[in-house]
């Protein structure tokens, strides 16, 4: 018995199962009681296309992987201080991943031949030096599972073992100092309705725990003290409701009924399901008949004075583009939300990818200029929505925002804002003639924004169309000048929305020579990249974009300023392509497209190699 | 005072002081002279004063194709969208705005061909949206290529050894979709396709009118057989409670068939008392639909107007009515303590 | 030999020598333990050896969803396109190859949701496919939402106050389409199945099945009136010529109601004579519209079977004949002779 | 009476009428006649969005313009020499057009009060000054032709009037010297079944050609003798008519049968109609229900083995995006024609634009590139298809093609090829294993091609689909490594295309400091400017880019030897945009987005203002 424990700054555990596992609900219950220790936190969820992926087999593992630190961090981690490996699937997908000399925990109970051979293994590798140079604990989870839980009443064998969870769950609870309590009134009240189910899980759970605090394995428990968080009320959030609250706020700031439709697709659709329970704020949620529904409904609502929102992945933003380009023409607000995922086509569609920010700037028949805006941490998805919406209502335009696989799922601590201090969008509504007695529906005002007169206010009738519009009267028009001059118009909007723009913020070293250039999702990795370059005492600038079209009007100078700009992307370098197109600047990228995020370590290598 | 500058003395909609010129937007029309959307255009201009509804309540949205330029022509509030989609815009619009009146106006390629989905799915839904299907069986905009509703074999520039598609039925097919109200009328029958819109407009839920149009350039006579001088005959005027009687002196009527169907007859043959007496308001559609199958194409006896006009559920109106109130009475404060429900700390 | 290295002895494709095991690719199957989609895989694969045409020959199309996986599990040539688009896929390789035979599998929501437009076009040209919709009034494979099949009022992920739609009646859409093939099954009902995709296959033309799939998962049950254990006496089972009775004693039926459609009654109400005998190749669709009407959703008697079997020109085939023959006989002095066509003149 | 007649090297006459009064008939008529005299010629339509727009207004003109010349020329022209206006509306729309000094000859019949109003005239232009300057015929046409028709019997007053476009033709070819026994029996063979029409119309004609002859005009007759063309047998042909018969060619040679789907749209239906008519090459068109279904079509009949070809102008390029996508990864033969016309949106669907190169190759999600040609002249609209079913073929890959509304209307001469000497397309099947006795749908030959085993060939069954392809193997891969490895080869096919292009060719002139770049249907103008320049005794260079994605190897070397580079486009930079991002070169763009072609006086005084 053992009740010493070693004090760490900050771990990474990853737990790995089959997907029927319930690797997700543990993960999520473990990240839970972790904020409750006031560790800051971020997690990374990984599963497979399939709904339920067969079992046994490493396509089927689902995995779920979090950090958290006595200090603040940044990403989800590299490689995982401990694995949870429930199968030898689980195992062979996961192993490589970690750290050397880490800590192993396998199921024991799951290494039988059958299983050996579905995660194709010739021979049992806890036996044949495979895990050797780990510090592996062999626990034999089911059995200790149905031992847990075999007095209880009314329960199946089956039900009994798939508890294992728990029991998992318990053991690194344990070894980590996270608290029981809270687990287990969340299972009290999730199964409220099925006592037995709630007493296996429960059991199942102090099995664990007590298994490691009976010190009948020879772990040290680790202590991770809390973090010195700005002061405030905090809760966990991750990118997709980050996202719905954003879009909620924008919609209540504005006054303007939040409208979006939209059609499920991965992982786009987590946002229909948080939204779709907001009724308590007047959310219509429309489920269309396909994304090129959708988007038209959420135009045809903007024209009828909603804030018409619509959110898709990959395959649907080609299906919308036709009709963001007549919101382009039509100057309307919308804003279209692409939850970016790995493609071409469908590709891997649970991983991550940033690969649509070009099709998001020009993936659209003729001169179609908008503002495409990023989101760069999961709860920052909260402000990108406010802004988003704020451009799209105040400029008269659709908004392309852009966020991603690794967002939507990965969750981290959020200093929870007050509505209060958000800025108010005023959807100023045209309510009269503004040119003598004459409505013009397309006469622009100092932001080139053209008036919002909505159906239902007497004597501002007008048609809206996709047919070149004449400049004020927005009658037809195939004059060719006016063609030229509206095309210059509608650019000149983002030009004007530019300056509107807060500067590009360079965090820069002294001496600093080479400049990390990012967007999107990349910013925790970037940080921690800098983080580990500044511990060893080399100089580095660093900078994230949140408007990808326009820049903010320093950008230039910003990447001039630098002897070297290295652009880490998810991609093959397109912020690196606007960037040069821009700015003429000869920056590198640094570019994966392995369906997972960056590492922090692989990061710092391109950096070190650019800078040594 | 609206954009072409048009003064609107009943602007403010008072019903009854509304007039056809209220309606109209004073832009040049750029149809070819004798195109039957000119009599559809008329009609229409005359028949909203009459449904009381103010031009500023009025919503009128189309696709691409000659019909879909109708919205430039009304006084309302309008949109020319891309093609295909308005029923979709209009879903859009008529969902968050359960205030407004909305008519969608749309050609036979528009709606049938590359619209196809947006239609049916509007119809299921039961959206409140009126559609109007100019068909013309042609696509007259792109210059004569055949549509879904051209018969087949037949000649145009895309089809120079003509077409191999079997076409639509647009009104079965509406009632595949579980259209809660269907009809069908022609351009220049300027009383019934009145008496068939006022209908549509007072349905509530979807409305679905297909309006026989002779498009004079690329398809001039297709609904000769049934259209303008010497095409009564041939029209089976279906009136709810009514037996199905049609011919110059009514001789003719329409009797259910052995096989489920329905079929024409000579009244002299069977007798007045075997006509079937037309029924719009069964909920099983099958009526309806036989009636639709009665004439695939419009070259002989064929039924003009409401085919099923029955109640059911109307999408969004009861839930958006819900939503707006909680939107107006949802606070900042309610949001924070959204934000704030659940697992929170404090550091 | 075949990508996966499957041995096939009888790949050459004499009917007759062909087994279940030429038409099994062997790649994992990737379902949900107790997924409907199982038991439909394993029929196909059983009944395509019976069919006498060889797996080289034999093309399956799918879009996007859990049924769009079945393609990756016969070993014939396949294709799993993009979502809602098998139907077009299909008509593009249907129509340029007349010597296959082209299968497509497809979920509610790829073929009636964001699919519907293809599928009704295909049906209403008669393209040569036979199209399987696996019916489970879901959407799998995102998980959970509602689909155009399910019932009003459904609660999933994406409604969790329930969905206000009214979902289609898949067989009336396509009967509305004119579909020449229309029937419906149930993925458990081996024998049943296996007949019914059996005349499909021989139809020349589009053939539309609808199946009705268990989702055990998102969706459990939803067939339950109809299906498995207990399900039988709800089963009205079409066969041509017969009369409409069902039930466990053959004790009720169906007759034709005063309003033109069809009802359910007790045989012994109204005398056996009085029970509609099938007849699945009348020319108007009424009678199949009026079956396909007479439920709207599985929850009480439903017909399985073959609603409507008829005989019309099928899209492209006769055309793509010549066209082949013109092809081969083209040679590059016919173009040579085409460009001289016309004006030309020389310096 | 006068026999004697002016010779002159290069004329450019435009017809402008009602869209009713048949002035493209008089075009192509006209230019036949021109292309007999054999001149070097050059053609440019222009007419109306609508099918009749509103007579009597100058939104409803409908206009024909021709460039001839007794040496080459390169485009319709800037200027016309002479402007034909059959009414008041077609002299208000196109008098500023005519060049200083210029013939003007109008119908004078037409210039009635109520014309006058409609067309916006407050006085009559021919009473007040307005023409003052031109060199101006005032004829009254309605009347001559009603006379010179007036004794045919069964001619209704209103078909006789509607001649009247054929006196104008008739006096217009007297006028340049053009035969007209062509015309009449062309008018003969058109009109066979109509003999009053017949008639009438041959009457008019001839009544116009001795108006001129007979002197009651004074006019001096204009001789422009043939140019000196390269030897050959020549046919007039435009862009339209000219990728259909490269079409036609590339299935010819490659014996696959030309499996062409698309769904009607403005200007690229002009396609559909050639190519329906070629049914004795065994052509199979389809006319899908949307574009989405046309292009699934087309690769549904590329997977069959076929030459599958989709075509379409901008909002049907939005639509197909995604299953363009898809034939990416399938990896496929497939031809998607993009003939652009002015967005965006609906936007000026009957004019000219080069605004959809970036969303050719940016328009997807996720990484999906693939080969992007443009078409240079209508002519050459031959060449560009051939090219391009060459690539997809050869490369197994979706391949763009760019052509325009000017491109494809615009006609001129070209000599005819012959088949015989065309490079044979082999698509080469797959007919068995290729590795050991498997057969793996991925393994790659030295162009980076896979097999195309087509449905029917036993053995060879596989399965295709959207979802990341296992290297080799072809099967499904959610594996991180191999996604990364098969988006970078399918980014090396384009690498191994640009490896067998042939260079970049640049006409340069010695001690040029300026290159002129352009791609698409700004070939002629750049020409027509360099020649301009160079007649000023300056120096220039030109260029021309045939294939976009990828360009010719050279490419970045041509454009950075020359001090200054500039762009023409008619966009607001797209190829700009691609050669600052690719080469890092400093580009200078001139842009004109107005639907209307680029005129050789702009540009050539946009060189000027560059180098001077
Ligand atoms: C996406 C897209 N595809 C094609 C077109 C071209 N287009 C415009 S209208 C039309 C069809 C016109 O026919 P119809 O809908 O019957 O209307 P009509 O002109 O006969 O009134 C087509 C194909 C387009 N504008 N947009
Ligand atoms: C363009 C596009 N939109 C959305 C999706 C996401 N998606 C994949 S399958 C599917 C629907 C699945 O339901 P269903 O067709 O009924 O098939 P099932 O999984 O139930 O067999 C959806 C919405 C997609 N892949 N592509
Ligand atoms: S083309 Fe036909 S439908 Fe279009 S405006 Fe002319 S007559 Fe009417
Ligand atoms: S989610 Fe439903 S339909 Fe999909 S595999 Fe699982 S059980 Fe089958
Ligand atoms: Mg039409
Ligand atoms: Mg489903």
């Amino acid at each position: 018995m053992t009740t010493t424990s070693k004090k760490l700054e900050t771990v990474i555990v990853r737990f790995a199962g089959d997907s029927g596992d319930g690797m997700q609900l543990v993960g999520d219950r473990f990240t839970a009681a972790t904020a409750h220790v006031g560790n800051d936190l971020s997690t990374l969820p990984d599963f497979p296309a399939e709904i339920r992926a067969p079992a046994g087999t490493p396509g089927g593992v689902s995995a779920f992987q979090i950090h958290f630190a006595s200090r603040d961090i940044l990403t989800p981690g590299d490689h995982p201080n401990t694995l949870v490996a429930m199968n030898p699937a689980a195992l062979k997908a996961h192993l490589d991943a970690l750290e050397a000399g880490g800590t192993l925990l396998v199921n024991e109970d799951a290494f039988t031949p059958a299983n050996l051979r579905k995660a194709g293994y010739e021979a049992n590798p806890l036996e044949d030096g495979t895990v050797e140079d780990y510090q592996t604990f062999e626990v034999p989870m089911t059995t200790l599972t149905t031992r847990a839980t075999d007095d209880i009443e009314g329960l199946k064998p089956a039900e009994a073992q798939r508890t294992k969870n728990l029991f998992a769950l318990g053991l690194i609870s344990w070894m980590y100092g996270r608290p029981g309590k809270a687990t287990i009134s969340w299972l009290e009240a999730k199964f409220a309705s099925k006592p037995a189910i709630k007493e296996a899980n429960v059991a199942a759970f102090k099995a664990g725990y007590n298994f490691g605090d009976t010190a009948e394995i020879a772990a040290t428990p680790i202590e991770v003290g809390p973090a010195p968080l700005d002061a405030g009320e905090y809760r966990n959030i991750n990118g997709a409701n980050a996202t719905a609250m954003g879009l909620l706020a924008a919609s209540v700031k504005s006054g303007l009924q939040l409208f979006f439709a939209t059609y499920p697709i991965t992982p786009a659709s987590e946002l229909l399901h948080h939204l779709a329970r907001h009724n308590r704020f007047g959310v219509r949620t429309v489920q269309a008949e396909d994304e090129i529904a959708a988007v038209n409904m959420a135009l045809g609502a903007s024209f009828g004075g909603k804030l018409g929102v619509t959110a898709t992945s990959g395959p649907g933003m080609d299906l919308k583009a036709e009709t963001i380009a007549l919101a382009q023409v039509l100057e309307l607000p919308l804003v279209v939300i692409d939850v970016q995922r790995a493609g071409p086509s469908t590709g891997l569609p649970t991983k991550t990818e940033q690969s649509d920010l070009l099709m998001a700037i020009h993936g659209r028949h003729g001169e179609s200029p908008l503002p495409v805006i990023a989101a760069s941490t999961p709860s920052g998805c909260f402000d990108a929505a406010v802004e988003a919406a704020r451009i799209a209502v105040r400029h008269r335009t659709p908004v392309i925002l852009l966020s991603d696989t690794f967002l939507t799922n990965s969750s981290e601590p959020w200093r929870l804002p007050s509505m209060d201090d958000l800025p108010e969008i005023d959807p100023d509504f045209a309510i009269g003639p503004n040119a003598g007695d004459e409505f013009l529906p397309y006469l622009r005002d100092e932001r080139g924004a053209r008036p919002w007169a909505i159906p239902g206010t007497p004597g501002l009738q007008h048609r809206l169309g996709g047919l070149e519009k004449e400049h004020g009267s927005g009658k037809v028009s195939y004059d060719p000048a006016n063609h030229a001059l509206m095309t210059k118009l509608r650019a000149e909007k983002l030009e004007k929305l530019a300056e509107e723009l807060p500067p590009l913020v360079v965090d820069a070293d002294e001496g600093a020579e080479l400049l990390v250039l990012g967007w999107g999702s990349t910013s925790g990795v970037i940080g921690a990249a800098a983080r580990r370059i500044r511990g060893r005492g080399l100089p580095i600038a660093i900078a994230h974009l949140r408007n990808l079209e326009p820049m903010p009007l320093n950008t230039g100078d910003v990447v001039r300023s630098f002897d070297k700009v290295l652009i880490p992307e998810l991609n093959t370098g397109q912020l690196l392509s606007l960037v040069r197109d821009k700015f003429l600047v000869d920056a590198i990228g640094h570019n994966k497209v392995e369906g997972l995020p960056i590492l922090a370590e692989e990061l710092e290598q391109a950096i070190l190699e650019l800078i040594e | 005072m609206s954009e072409n500058g048009h003064d609107h003395e009943h602007g403010n909609g008072a019903a009854g002081t509304l007039t056809k010129a209220d309606f109209q937007s004073g832009q040049e029309t750029r149809w070819c002279p004798g195109c039957g959307d000119y009599a559809i255009l008329a009609s229409v201009q005359a028949l909203m004063p009459e449904l009381g509804i103010p031009p500023e309540k009025t919503v009128f949205i189309s696709g691409i194709g000659c019909a879909g330029r109708f919205v430039y022509y009304m006084d309302t509030y309008g949109m020319h969208g891309i093609h295909g989609r308005a029923p979709a815009l209009a879903t859009g619009i008529a969902t968050a705005r359960e205030d407004l009146s909305v008519w969608v106006v749309s050609g036979d390629g528009d709606s049938l061909s590359i619209g196809g989905n947006h239609l049916i799915h509007s119809l299921r839904r039961n959206v409140p949206i009126k559609l109007l299907l100019f068909n013309n069986q042609i696509y007259g905009l792109t210059k004569g290529q055949y549509s879904p509703t051209s018969e087949t074999g037949k000649i145009t520039k895309s089809t120079p050894f003509g077409s191999e598609d079997h076409p639509f039925n647009p009104l079965a097919l509406a009632l595949g979709a579980d259209a809660s109200f269907v009809a069908r009328t022609i351009d220049v029958e300027k009383v019934h396709l009145t008496e068939v819109l006022r209908k549509a407009a007072e349905h509530e839920g979807s409305a679905f009118v297909e309006i026989y149009q002779n498009c004079n350039v690329f398809n001039d006579g297709a609904f000769d057989a049934v259209r303008g001088k010497g095409g009564g005959p041939n029209q089976i005027r279906l009136e709810h409670g009514q037996p199905l009687r049609f011919g110059a002196e009514n001789e003719r009527g329409v009797v259910r068939s052995a096989d489920g169907g329905l079929e024409v007859v000579e009244v002299a043959d069977v007798g007045a008392d075997a006509i079937v007496v037309h029924d719009a308001h069964i909920e099983d559609p099958s009526h309806a639909t036989a009636l639709a199958r009665l004439a695939d194409a419009p070259t002989g006896p064929t039924p003009i107007g409401v085919f099923r006009d029955v109640k059911r559920p109307v999408y969004g109106a009861a839930r958006q009515h819900e939503l707006l109130e909680a939107h107006a009475n949802a606070t900042l404060g309610d949001l924070d303590e959204l934000l704030r429900s659940g697992d929170t700390w404090t550091v």
